[in-house]
């Protein structure tokens, strides 16, 4: 290895810009990622006012309509626990990255495994979510509230899946002979950017669909 | 070459399984270019049903069902399945020899992007065997696309084929994004990297940037058709508004994804043939850039006659008429280019010229439809046919066309036939303008796109035919092109490394390249650094006789393909079919992971 | 093989081939030249260079302007590009000259198309403007909606209903509103208007007046692909004079159909208890269906099938036996025993007879 | 920045328990979204407010947990680049829907419940 600088070997120090390939590619992918959630996000803003106009609503948690209060479905307390659950998922995530580059493998296979279950317990509370919904009778096909909401928070547990995923391959990797090998470090960092980002999206998520009222 | 060690002795370097497990970039640049070709041509014979059902009124070629599938399926092949791709063969073949690198950022991503590529391709071209095409038009506007008027399989093709096609697309561009930030020559920086590499480099921000929009359009879409929902059906409160803002957020800066490829083809050729270096270089470089950047601010102007208010509609229009100031620069830049020179017309040149002609007409084409009453007017109508064909014909392909001639001998060691190729280019300049320049009088005189019948005495008959015969020109450009090829790859290969005298490093190996590229890394010195090399006397570097890693190869690529390709089947067959995707995607990426890469 | 060898033999080939220019070009651009002065009529029928309405005359402005321009481009880049080629040919003795840019001269190409953009926005703009202010106060508003594959026009204050074709009063302005009840289509008559799409789920408005009166229709087609039959989809808009207009429109509304012969009294029979009720509307009587064209005043009309075929008793007779064979796709299901329907041959020809008397 | 002798020369960024502070700081972020968000302050208030809040939780995780800001300037041009592309085109969506901003729909939109004209409101039937 790196004796030709071109390449098998992405380190750092032999990149013209003196950025790992890998991480470059993770932070231009994250890009590309915002156009996607920002159009999802656009298509639920566009429709919200409409569906509430059409009087199909209330959705959101505080609703007025023809000047009274009216509570929706989205139940506030119980979301504000699951981004709890993932913002907490961010912070071991950021100790497996550390843990990583420290060399404490330790460390890092017990802050993959928290943040794992963490993630797991975020889709735990988005299925229950999801089924309350049902009950309720709003689904998919509902209006497009149920459209715009199951789609976009769907992707957004869909990349918690992929992520949960990505981070299970990591830890049973960490178990074999060699581990992560020389570069756990940058696996588990980039690894961690794909995370962090997939929180980021749920934090605006949370602030537009959930937070504020209709 | 004999000093250097070259690559493992395991790696097969012939037959079918080399070419399957290959992660080196030449030969996917191949891979590409053959695919890509071959589906130009079947949307060449597609478009040439159309041209002969169109040649007479009342003509019976083909009925009206078949007649909107195959115009749907001329612009999707045409778009998708040979434009973008003949694009991406070069930059594959090209990047890594014109950055001075031994391979892409990731080899074998860059396989997997190739057969997911041709997994989509074949996905949506099967459409034809079913007899189930998509007949919306590529920009498959709801609520024609829904389930209540489109209830064959037709349109879940196209969505299914379009979701692999940006995945494919996503990841190459990715992948050359990296590539050409990261993995430059010593001393090439980015003011002086070829045209044809910055290039690449917009075009790969524009895909990255472009696609999701499409993405989440399709992704609508197909829950709109499979799921319940009702994002684009009125009459439950969506708006099939919605698809059209969503598809031309992409669509927009795809139409630059499409030209680009072609621009940066001509800022090479031109100067090598007129022996003189590019005139303005920033200039061309940072038009590039704008028109890029300004692409994203004006995809509404395909909408002008959905009934947008006054204000987006001037903001859109100003916008458009905007992009037309640095493509005049560029053209321009080109002819300043030219001026002066000492230029050499062979067959390469005569495209990159003749590129300049019909690019400028369809771009004058396109500013005229920038103002929004014109466009009243001209919106889907045959004008509009004119101007999209001279960007994509004139413009993108004869721009193909040059960079084909000119790096012939670079990609296989041998010439193409000066003299039929000098044949092919008539014949294509010819069909160019017999095809598609009556198509602007047509359409000002009132003829409708995607219609497969008109009635006599609107004046229709005579340029119709005239264009029919037109488009058989081109075919039989076409049909030579493929005769020079095939007698070309029968000859012994005679290319000398450097057969043009041209600057940029991807001449300073040999012809063919060998499989790691260069024997020494070149070291950059000047924008065009083989010139400055020749006029300073610096000697290229010796060999040392290093052992150089090649990545080995690999089936991980082609087998996720397959899991894709399983994938995209399901919404068409049943859901159940990802049950027996997914395993194979995550084992897949798992033997990936852990693939040794040296 | 050298690379002198190589160029040597190149230049060569490019001379040959310059012959073959020379002797194959001027033939071509006769050919060409010909062609374009017999063929290049701009005075027809659907052609948007007739200008016989106000909103075709507002695109005009604009388009006179660009069109100026743009030819201007055109003809000053192909000589440069026709003069570069030919003046800079590679000669024996003379070089390249290796320059590499000239500020003054890109500041000057860059300042030239910015000159042009802006002299054709300001025409662009002032006509959206002047678009944006909306139809005059005392504008007749028609309703036209698209179906698929038919237009729809209903006048609500002078409580008319009709289909495909389409009658206005000369220099008198129309506020359209545009609907569809189907997918999207657009409406279009190209010597009268620019199109407008016909949104579901939108409501759209065009305004124009009708600036010449004259016997003849003038062709409207739907311009956005609606589906199948996309192609056959197409209307007429008739500019009428002020008398001619009014006597139409009392006629219309005041239609009181009564057959005359026996055959179409017949006819009226069959298509009273047969299936056209159900789709279709005969002003004054039981026919109230609202799924097809009103059929009120259907002898008046040039055209059925949405302005496809002209309106004869054979064509209503192949029309009514199947229509999908005349128009793919056509949603009225076939009437006749020989495609599957009800009705005889003879019942058809009575219907036939039946709506062509309604005049 | 914190470089702690670790054994890779790439470790960047902050030690366990500045994470742990700042893990606090988002949690603290968003009880005070919560309190906004129920506070019944004036709406375009609490949607700025809520708005502000959120894209300094936004930035925090990028810049700390994410690391951007000890990455090279690059990366943060291109993920920021990407971030106000993304917002640009998201207000001109709305913008182009939300013609009347009063109402948040448009303009041209049919009014609820009413589907077409009323002489001919029937749909065609699928083929």
């Amino acid at each position: 290895m790196a004796h030709a600088p071109a390449v098998v070997h992405s380190g750092r120090h032999q990149t013209s810009t003196g950025t790992d390939n890998r991480k470059l590619l993770m932070w231009m992918f994250l890009g590309s990622e915002c156009l996607f959630f920002g159009s999802l996000i656009a298509s639920y803003l566009i429709f919200k006012n409409d569906v509430i106009a059409r009087g199909v609503g209330p959705f959101a948690h505080l609703v007025v309509i023809g000047g009274e209060e009216q509570h929706g479905v989205l139940d506030i307390p119980l979301t504000s626990v699951s981004t709890f659950v993932l913002l907490m998922s961010s912070v071991t995530m950021v100790f497996a990255v550390y843990g990583a580059q420290q060399r404490l493998p330790k460390m890092m296979k017990l802050a993959l495994l928290a943040t794992i279950i963490l993630g797991i317990g975020f889709l735990g509370f988005q299925v229950f979510e999801f089924r309350t919904f049902g009950a309720e009778g709003l689904n998919l096909g509902t209006n497009l509230f149920g459209a715009t909401f199951f789609v976009l928070t769907g992707f957004h547990g869909t990349h918690v899946g992929i992520g949960v995923l990505y981070l299970a391959c990591l830890l049973a990797g960490s178990f074999r002979r060699t581990g992560l090998g020389p570069e756990a470090g940058h696996h588990v960092e980039i690894a961690g950017l794909y995370w962090h980002f997939v929180d980021i999206v749920w934090i605006v998520i949370f602030t537009i669909i959930y937070l504020i009222p209709g | 070459m004999a000093t250097v060690a070259g690559t493992l002795a395991h790696q097969a370097n012939t037959g079918v399984w080399s070419w399957i497990t290959t992660v080196d970039h030449k030969r996917i640049g191949v891979l590409y270019g053959v695919t890509a070709f071959t589906f130009f041509c079947w949307g060449g014979v597609q478009a040439l049903i159309i041209r002969t059902q169109l040649a007479v009124p009342y003509g019976n070629v083909v009925d009206a069902g078949t007649y909107n599938g195959l115009f749907t399926m001329h612009a999707l092949t045409m778009i998708f399945l040979a434009i973008m791709p003949l694009g991406a063969s070069f930059f594959n073949f090209l990047t890594p020899l014109m950055i001075g690198a031994r391979d892409v950022a990731f080899p074998r991503l860059n396989a997997l992007s190739y057969w997911t590529f041709l997994a989509g391709g074949l996905v949506l071209s099967s459409s034809f065997l079913f007899g189930q095409p998509p007949r919306g038009g590529w920009f498959n506007y709801a609520p024609l696309s829904s389930t209540q008027y489109a209830p064959d399989l037709g349109i879940d093709f196209y969505v299914v084929g379009l979701l692999t096609l940006g995945v494919s697309s996503l990841m190459a561009a990715l992948n050359f994004a990296v590539t050409i930030l990261n993995l430059r020559a010593p001393g090439l920086t980015m003011m002086r990297l070829p045209v044809f590499i910055w290039m690449t480099l917009i075009i790969s921000f524009l895909l990255i940037l472009a696609l999701p929009p499409l993405t989440v359009a399709l992704i609508q879409l197909l829950f709109d058709r499979q799921f319940g929902t009702h994002f684009f059906n009125a009459a439950e409160g969506g708006d099939p508004i919605l698809w059209q803002h969503l598809f031309w957020v992409f669509g927009h800066p795809e139409v630059y994804i499409l030209i680009l490829p072609a621009m940066g083809i001509v800022s090479e050729v031109l100067p090598v043939f007129s022996r003189k270096p590019l005139f303005g270089y920033p200039a061309i470089v940072f038009s590039g850039i704008a028109i890029a950047f300004l692409g994203w601010a004006v995809w509404s102007h395909h909408m002008f006659t959905t009934g947008m208010g006054a204000v987006p509609r001037t903001i859109f229009a100003a916008n458009t008429m905007i992009i037309g100031i640095p493509t005049g620069i560029k053209i321009f830049n080109w002819l300043g280019t030219m001026y002066g020179g000492s230029i050499r017309f062979n067959v390469s040149m005569s495209y990159a010229v003749s590129f300049i002609a019909l690019f400028t007409i369809g771009g004058i084409s396109g500013v005229m439809h920038a103002s929004p009453p014109v466009d009243t007017q001209h919106q889907d109508t045959y004008f509009v046919v004119a101007h999209l064909h001279y960007v994509l014909v004139g413009g993108a392909m004869t721009g193909i066309f040059s960079g084909i001639y000119y790096w012939f001998p670079k990609m296989t060691g041998r010439f193409l036939d000066e003299k039929l190729g000098m044949v092919q280019f008539w014949l294509w300049f010819i069909g160019v303008n017999m095809t598609f320049f009556p198509m602007h009088y047509l359409g000002l005189i009132g003829m409708p796109r995607r219609i497969y019948t008109y009635d006599p005495g609107l004046n229709f008959e005579f340029w119709n035919m005239f264009e029919t015969i037109g488009s058989f020109v081109l075919a039989a450009s076409v049909l030579a092109f493929l005769w020079n090829f095939f007698t070309t790859m029968r000859k012994e290969p005679t290319a000398p490394n450097n057969p043009w005298g041209a600057p940029t490093l991807e001449w300073a190996t040999t012809s063919p390249p060998p499989e790691h590229d260069f024997d020494v890394i070149p070291t950059v010195r000047a924008r065009d650094p083989l010139w400055y090399d020749r006029d300073h006397g610096i000697e290229a570097p010796q060999p040392t006789g290093e052992h150089i890693h090649l990545p080995p190869p690999s089936y991980y690529p082609i087998l996720i393909a397959t899991g894709i390709l399983l994938l995209t089947v399901a919404p068409l067959t049943h859901l159940a079919m990802t049950v027996l995707a997914v395993p194979i995607i995550v084992y897949g990426i798992w033997g990936w992971a852990l693939e040794p890469t040296e | 093989m050298t690379a002198t060898g190589r160029q040597g033999e190149t230049v060569h080939v490019t001379r040959k081939s310059r012959a073959f220019a020379r002797r194959w070009l001027p033939l071509c651009s006769l050919v060409f030249l010909v062609a374009l002065l017999t063929g290049c009529q701009l005075d027809t029928a659907q052609s948007t260079t007739v200008i016989a309405g106000t909103h075709n005359a507002e695109v005009w402005n604009s388009y006179r302007v660009i069109f100026w321009l743009a030819g201007l481009v055109f003809v000053v880049v192909m000589l440069l590009t026709l003069w570069i080629s030919i003046r800079f040919r590679e000669r024996p003795g003379v070089s390249a000259q290796q320059i590499h840019g000239n500020t003054k001269l890109e500041v000057l190409w860059t300042l030239i198309p910015v000159a042009i953009v802006v002299v054709m926005a300001v025409p662009t703009i002032t006509s959206i403007q002047r678009e944006a202010q909306g139809p005059p106060a005392d504008a007749i508003k028609v309703i036209a909606i698209g179906h698929q594959w038919w237009f729809e026009f209903q006048y609500p204050d002078l409580k008319i209903n009709t289909a495909n074709e389409l009658h206005i009063p000369v220099n008198k302005p129309i506020a359209f509103e545009i609907r569809s009840n189907d997918v999207i289509h657009s409406f279009w008559v190209p010597q009268l208007a620019g199109k407008i799409d016909m949104m579901p789920g939108h409501v759209n408005s065009i305004w124009f007046a009708g600036t010449v009166a004259r016997p003849e229709p003038y062709l409207g087609q739907c311009a956005e692909l609606c589906g199948l039959s996309h192609a056959n989809m197409r209307f007429r808009v008739f500019v009428d004079t002020p008398e001619d207009f009014n006597s139409w429109a009392q006629k219309v509304k005041s239609a009181t159909p009564a057959p005359s012969d026996s055959l179409a009294r017949q006819g009226q029979e069959v298509f009273q208890r047969s299936a056209c009720i159900g789709c279709h509307t005969i002003q004054g009587t039981t026919a109230a269906g609202i799924v097809g064209p009103n059929l009120t005043l259907l002898g008046q009309r040039t055209t059925i099938a949405s302005g496809t075929i002209p309106n004869t008793a054979d064509n209503l007779f192949r029309w009514i036996n199947n229509s999908a064979a005349i128009k793919p796709g056509s949603l009225m299901p076939p009437m006749g025993q020989s495609a599957g329907g009800a009705l005889s041959d003879d019942e058809i020809r009575a219907v036939s007879a039946y709506l062509l008397s309604l005049k | 920045m914190a470089h702690s002798s670790g054994h890779e020369a790439e470790q960047h960024g902050l030690q366990p328990r500045q994470y742990l502070l700042i893990g606090l700081a988002l949690t603290l972020i968003t009880l005070v979204e919560l309190w906004v968000s129920y506070s019944g302050m004036p709406y375009g208030l609490l949607v700025g407010t809520l708005m502000i809040l959120s894209a300094v939780k936004f930035v925090v995780v990028v810049a700390y947990f994410m690391h951007l800001r000890f990455e090279s300037s690059l990366m943060t041009k291109l993920f920021a680049g990407s971030f106000v592309l993304a917002a640009l085109i998201m207000f001109a969506l709305l913008a182009l829907f939300w013609g009347d901003l009063a109402t948040g729909i448009r303009a041209n939109r049919i009014p609820p419940g009413e589907t077409a004209p009323p002489p001919a409101s029937a749909p065609a039937k699928a083929h």
